[in-house]
């Protein structure tokens, strides 16, 4: 849509919310829940003091992975199902960036279910956040792996016949070491979990309910579903993985918000890579020295 | 000095030592000085099955594994039945009689039973030293100094084997050497020290190594036959060399992670076989659309589908060019030898940096995973490093950025993320100049004409710097063989044959693929006389591109689709069977069936 | 009966019912027995962007959307400035008055502006029904009968939206036809009923229907645009019609389960678009090389990667021509025409039953989602179907039962798991006429060659069963168009339009793309004149490829890259100016910007 | 390796495992683990009791996925981590075979995680046996998804640094409905695990360590190094998925052998197809009638 002027004046002083606006409006549909997401992105953005140049948010293809354009920071906007494979690459490179993931569940738990697994169980440094809003949004309503049974949807007609996925329970179990769970309409809470998840040294995965208002059949009643649905997740401590396999399997048709596991005991990836104590390596000198080769020559002997 | 050209062969089941063996007589004539050739075969087994390793030893340089089998080892019964018809006469063949029941006949060669029992005092029987008996005896019969061959053992097992065993091996090596000396007859030809030692490596070292030199800091891979190589280069070397070596969950997550180490500043680059490089694809178009520089490499082996893992072909040049829907800027080239192997990797980094594009390199078993001598100081360890317009500090641009700024050239500086001042979007969907998606604003024909044609300009310039297939041989001749990558050694060879037999032959060989200056390349073609395209596949993949590029049509075509690699007198008699035919396609016969 | 061809389009944001509008007209035509053929123009938004519905209705069968907007009815008042250039001389815009402060000012063409709040009662003046004022309007232009589109409005809304709703779309239809009667003056052109009345619909539905036709009990899909109705038709007609329909985790598991379910028998059938393709590249040479019949669908969109995802283009002939690594038998197939898209899968299932083989259509958006009109009694729904050489009982074969047995044809009778007696495995890896692996027995390259020349034999049998180009027009011609698939409707007219204008041209056109028989096409295209190859892509993908494989070399090309189809005019104005000029490249301007 | 001489008769009475004998030998190392994985399933397949042409074993590539050239059934020995999509296929095609997957822990996880998730999300009903060496081992043996922290390997020469992942806990948040782990060498307990699979109607997973003797650092003392870690879960109520998550999660050093889980309430996905319940659609006539047609074109009128 309408594309707003384009600023490059540096930050003054503390960054805030504002600083974070892309130079691109959203296209999402009015009500959609993936504006708050985007604000409270903003927000954590600005909360964590970096320079816009620090961050780099990247996505896949859906409604939801349009985000990385409505945000002022270096951004990738990638193949559908592919944001974490990138994003890890891109954390290797340079991992001084502060590099956050944003996508949909057909992204994420869909067609890029393996990367989800894999990059939880080596504990990448990373920020994930999924719009879950239970659906294809930007392929016009199919079902996705987060759909209820029964639902009708235009490729489940006449019911969708397969159990979601528990993607929180998913995470706990592969390996994320933080994990959480948000309602886009709770705005603080969502844009706290952000911050605290990218502080947090390690995989850091929060799936938001987002909810699309305009293939869901409820449309804009769909947050009124979700209200009566969600309550906080309280009394539960966050560093018993047990407890919060327990939380986070018990989720059927209620929905528990907040930080389900936080693990600060293991170490993300490229804190145990050797190669990395010199700094990144994207900032390295080219090529190796002539010392090095021969060396390699001599072993060739 | 004398002049010499030999092969010596062993067979054998894996886990017989075959690596060891043929990888103690490589080095050692590599350390006289001696340029050497390999080539195994073997299948995609890890134990069973068959090996048969083929090592071409020359006073010349040389660049396949020859015509010829002059010495054989065969270190079970099982290869002395398969290969005894393989040795050339005035040949010989090793075996180990206490194993063979039926002695093998042939008057025209000389037949080298040793018994394991009498030479080694192994209690278990166990023959995990008959490798090294038998090259003891090879080595005895082509005039090499024991002594060498001490070295290399007390080399390759001191460190892991501890001092019994290294004795063990050679107590039987010296008693080996000294018994073929008495009860054999050596070769006319023996070797004879030059000149500076020689190193010696693989393809995929090679290739590895080259990237190291072109500043690759990061290399993902998902292991794949006959590419794997390069992994297990680039693994151990890691550490010292400052490169990220990460294995990932599969081929997709590989080539996505090196778009992400790229675009956030890094030469990054992979490698796979076909089955890997087929998941690559769709990623390798996003590189193209965001303009993002990376090095792919697609090592062929037998295809299709899983085909023969442990086999070369070079069948997947199409998947390569059609690598991905739509159109965008691309470059792809097949190192000519396992020494160009190396240098194509930095070379062509410089390239992609520049022109902001996927760069692959299709190349295949035979080259990956031959190996070859080479001089230390042909080595160019710091090669020319040029990234192309990368911004990577505030203040390189005055004013407003835009990633995709439409230029003459079509190249738009880069910003590295991290750099103040110049955020911005890459995106797969199509954009405007700022990175903003063209489905963003009404999907304009206008701007997607434009952005388009500018990414399509780069093309142009590529063709630049991508020099013309090469020509070697008269000028004025009765043959000409075309070819393309792995094949050049080959040919060079079969070319050169051809020659000093009467059939006064030239050789056009290509390199760089694509993009193809169909004016500069035709007039190179048009140099030719019956002219042959030659390559190893079914359905002549290069000689339809060619024709699809240029308009050249063959006279001719050899092709070879049985998973062995091409020896010279294939395309000797092919040319020779085909200037004398009224047929348009010759597919040798492999005689060596292993 | 007069003839006529005439333009109405609409155009408005995303959410105005502008589909709703189309169809409603398209539908009436349909029903007066009209030939109708529609193009939308769209974003990949759900909400906010622009559509543009071109519907193009004619007394005479028509296959592209024309060159003219006769009438355009502006939504919003967006569209009335966007669109008021186009509508062409003595056309006329219909208009809400309400909505736009500074009235549209063109002297030849008719305005017509109408009064939302005036012909409604619609108290939150929410403008839902704005389209059917408009759609009303415009009928009584063209002089249709309000009791058609009061039917329409009936069948379409009753079920959905209850009675008082109806009535108001109804009362609103009334005040705006009476209103057009009063204010506006009707078009020469009125609309005349013929018969029979006609079905209307679009290609995805087509092809899916011709999946139905030919027997598919099996459809897997990954949502993807353009690709995406050929499901959405699918899953409701499922039950019905006893087809599994299954939405799968991503395209490679599509594809996977498209190769089980062949595998144990069904006709089986999924469809994707260019990037989707690529992941499925590498299970299509799977298919190849264990011999399973499929047929996948890649309804192109515009380029590369993620690109337009809403917009046209045949930019992935290489791709799938390249698919999956290695050499395999594969027939390559690319529509004509909408009704096209409905025979040529049963053609194709044949085809790949008989072969063995996997089978790609590769057709595009602007066909795929582009509307027709058709004759109830055109579509057969009961093809012939023939499923080759299939084993489903015990008995069918005496004694051992090879799989992969060598044969002249290359065919070989295919057990269908569940069948006593014929136990086998298929494989990826190369194998032997038994399925056993080739690597697990020493790879013979003589078993290699043989299975592999047994397989691509059958490449020949297929050539004798595609049909060659087809050839249309003068056979003395000053100008010859050629293209491929979807360009079909809109490259006849453009031959019309040049052969009437005084350049006698004829037109050749490719359905089969893969394999090719040299000699046959030659024998076609020798026929050509002044040749113009015309392509909806940058490179010239399919130039290139037909010169591969014939030689043959076209005197210029009309290519286009923006997104936009082709209207016949771009291709009149291109072979004019190809004529007269030295340059050999011709790429429209597209003038119609949405 | 070499073939045997080819059987084509029929059964004579109750199959024998000799009945499932392939022909052609397997050409594992000697010693590998996965002989007793192969003789484990023809027992298996035996005592099931249908004719070989009933069963469909279906695999993808790596050493372990030799296997169905080595069973007297149908087979398809498919791409590399792709066997489980390619045997929905086959179930929905023809859902009265008796559909066995087979393979290993790179092939299943690694490349193949995310038909993994997905086919146990849908309760697909197969029998997936994965032979876990935690090595690829027909690529000559470099890290797998199960491969330990530290274990030096040709990929990770220096120590591998990424957390394995627990196949069986994610299996069972997943949705598989049956859900297992066995040893090779505890032949009758993996043949039994594997017949009950085969009886499940729905998922059925057995996580079998089936240990390589070429590629790991042990060699032949890998069998001792796992007899030293195995024990058997007892006292353990099967129907539990809470207490079945808990004994997945708690396995690190030391591994529990036996059913974890088995759900007998969750319908198989083609036992919910109402297309289906004519017979394998691999049977029906094809295309479609004329008035089916007819109707068709109606609604397009
Ligand atoms: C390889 C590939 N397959 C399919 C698509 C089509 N596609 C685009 S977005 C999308 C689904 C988006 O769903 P989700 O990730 O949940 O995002 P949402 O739109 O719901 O926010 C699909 C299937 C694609 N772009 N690429
Ligand atoms: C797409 C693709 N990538 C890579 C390969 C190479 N490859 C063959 S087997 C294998 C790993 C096998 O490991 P696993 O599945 O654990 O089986 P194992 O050999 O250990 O039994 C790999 C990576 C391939 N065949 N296809
Ligand atoms: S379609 Fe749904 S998810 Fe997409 S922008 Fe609209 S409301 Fe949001
Ligand atoms: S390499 Fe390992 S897994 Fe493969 S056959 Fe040998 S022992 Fe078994
Ligand atoms: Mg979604
Ligand atoms: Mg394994």
């Amino acid at each position: 849509m309408a594309r707003r002027a384009r600023r490059e004046r540096p930050i003054q002083g503390a960054p805030t919310a504002r600083d974070f606006k892309g130079d691109v409006n959203p296209d999402w549909c009015p009500g959609c829940g993936d504006f708050s997401v985007l604000s409270a992105l903003q927000n954590a953005y600005a909360k964590l003091g970096k320079g816009n140049h620090d961050h780099l948010t990247v996505s896949g293809i859906g409604c939801s992975s349009n985000l990385p354009g409505y945000v002022k920071t270096y951004g990738m906007h990638t193949l559908h199902g592919r944001a974490l494979a990138v994003a890890t690459g891109a954390k290797f490179a340079n991992h001084e960036l502060n590099v956050v993931v944003t996508g949909g569940d057909g992204d994420g738990y869909g067609i890029g279910g393996n990367h989800f697994i894999h990059t939880m169980r080596k504990n990448i440094d990373l920020l994930y956040i999924v719009m879950n809003n239970e659906t294809y949004g930007l392929t016009v309503g199919q079902a996705s792996p987060t759909t209820v049974v029964g639902e009708q949807t235009k490729s489940t007609p006449f019911g969708n016949l397969e159990s979601p996925l528990n993607p929180v329970a998913m995470a706990i179990v592969a390996g994320a070491t933080y994990v959480a769970r948000a309602f886009s309409s709770e705005r603080a809470q969502l844009s706290e979990l952000m911050y605290n998840g990218m502080r947090h040294k390690g995989f850091a995965f929060i799936d938001v309910i987002s909810p699309c208002v305009t293939w869901k059949k409820e449309k804009m009643k769909i947050f009124d579903y979700w209200k009566e649905r969600v309550h906080l997740l309280e009394d539960h401590d966050t560093s018993d993985r047990a407890s919060a396999l327990e939380q986070a399997v018990k989720t059927g048709h209620e929905t528990q918000l907040g930080l389900f596991y936080h693990d600060t005991s293991r170490a993300a990836l490229d804190e145990l890579e050797p190669v990395l104590e010199k700094g990144p390596i994207a900032h390295q000198p080219l090529g190796i020295t002539q010392e090095q080769g021969d060396a390699i020559i001599q072993r060739m002997m | 000095m004398a002049k010499y050209d030999f092969v010596i062969a062993v067979g054998g089941a894996p886990g017989q030592g075959i690596e060891t063996a043929g990888k103690s007589i490589s080095q050692i004539c590599a350390r006289y000085g001696l340029n050497v050739f390999t080539y195994t075969a073997y299948q995609s087994l890890i134990r069973g099955g068959h090996s048969f390793l083929t090592i071409r030893i020359s006073s010349e340089p040389i660049a396949n594994h020859g015509d010829k089998l002059d010495l054989i080892i065969a270190l079970d019964a099982n290869s002395v039945e398969k290969h005894l018809p393989h040795v050339s006469p005035g040949g010989a063949l090793i075996y180990n009689s206490d194993d063979v029941r039926k002695q093998p006949e042939r008057d025209d060669i000389q037949l080298c039973p040793i018994s394991y029992k009498e030479l080694t005092n192994d209690p278990d029987r166990k023959k995990i030293m008959l490798n090294v008996c038998a090259s003891s005896v090879a080595l005895q019969l082509v005039g090499i100094d024991l002594a060498v061959l001490e070295d290399i053992i007390v080399l390759s097992l001191s460190k892991r084997k501890g001092q019994a065993i290294v004795d063990a091996n050679i107590a039987a090596a010296r008693a080996s050497y000294d018994y073929a000396a008495e009860h054999f007859t050596p070769f006319d030809v023996q070797f004879e020290k030059q000149d500076p030692p020689l190193a010696f490596g693989s393809g995929n070292m090679l290739m590895a190594m080259g990237g190291a030199s072109a500043g690759v800091k990061f290399y993902a891979a998902y292991p794949m036959s006959p590419s794997t190589g390069i992994l297990h280069w680039m693994a151990p070397n890691a550490r010292d060399l400052g490169i990220i070596v990460r294995q990932c969950e599969d081929e997709i997550s590989v080539i996505n992670m090196v778009i992400g180490a790229a675009h956030a500043g890094c030469r990054a680059m992979c490698a796979t076989s076909g089955g890997g490089f087929a998941l690559m694809t769709e990623a390798i178009g996003s590189a193209g659309m965001m303009e993002i520089p990376i090095v792919v490499v697609n090592v062929q082996r037998g295809g299709p589908s899983t085909g023969l893992p442990t086999k070369t072909e070079q069948g997947d040049l199409w998947q390569v060019l059609g690598a991905s829907q739509g159109d965008f800027p691309k470059i792809i080239v097949s190192p000519t030898s396992i020494m160009d192997g190396f240098n194509t990797i930095p070379e062509l980094f410089n390239l992609v940096d520049k022109f902001q594009c996927p760069g692959m390199v299709i190349t295949d078993l035979s080259l990956a995973e031959g190996h070859t001598t080479f001089a230390p100081d042909s080595i160019n360890w710091q090669p020319k490093i040029e990234r192309g317009e990368l911004i990577t500090e505030q203040g390189q641009t005055d004013g407003e950025y835009q990633r995709y700024h439409i230029t003459d050239s079509g190249i738009s500086p880069r910003a590295i993320p991290g750099t103040p001042g110049h955020m911005h979007v890459v995106a797969t969907d199509d954009h405007d100049e700022d990175g903003s998606l063209i489905s963003d604003e009404f999907t304009n024909p206008h701007i997607r004409r434009d952005i388009m044609e500018k990414r399509q300009r780069k093309m142009e310039g590529i063709l630049e710097f991508l020099p013309p297939p090469t020509f070697e041989g008269p000028d004025d001749a009765e043959v000409t063989l075309i070819g393309w990558g792995s094949t050049h050694g080959v040919m060079s060879e079969a070319a050169q044959q051809l020659t000093e037999a009467g059939i006064a032959t030239n050789h056009i060989h290509f390199k760089w693929l694509y993009p193809m200056d169909e004016d500069a390349i035709n007039e190179v073609l048009a140099k030719s006389a019956y002219s042959l395209i030659v390559e190893c596949n079914y359905t002549g993949q290069f000689a339809r591109f060619l024709r699809g590029e240029t308009g050249f049509k063959a006279d001719g075509h050899i092709r070879k689709y049985d998973g062995e690699p091409f020896m010279p007198h294939h395309i000797v008699d092919g040319a020779r069977e085909l200037l004398n035919s009224k047929t348009d396609l010759y597919v040798p016969y492999q005689e060596i069936v292993v």
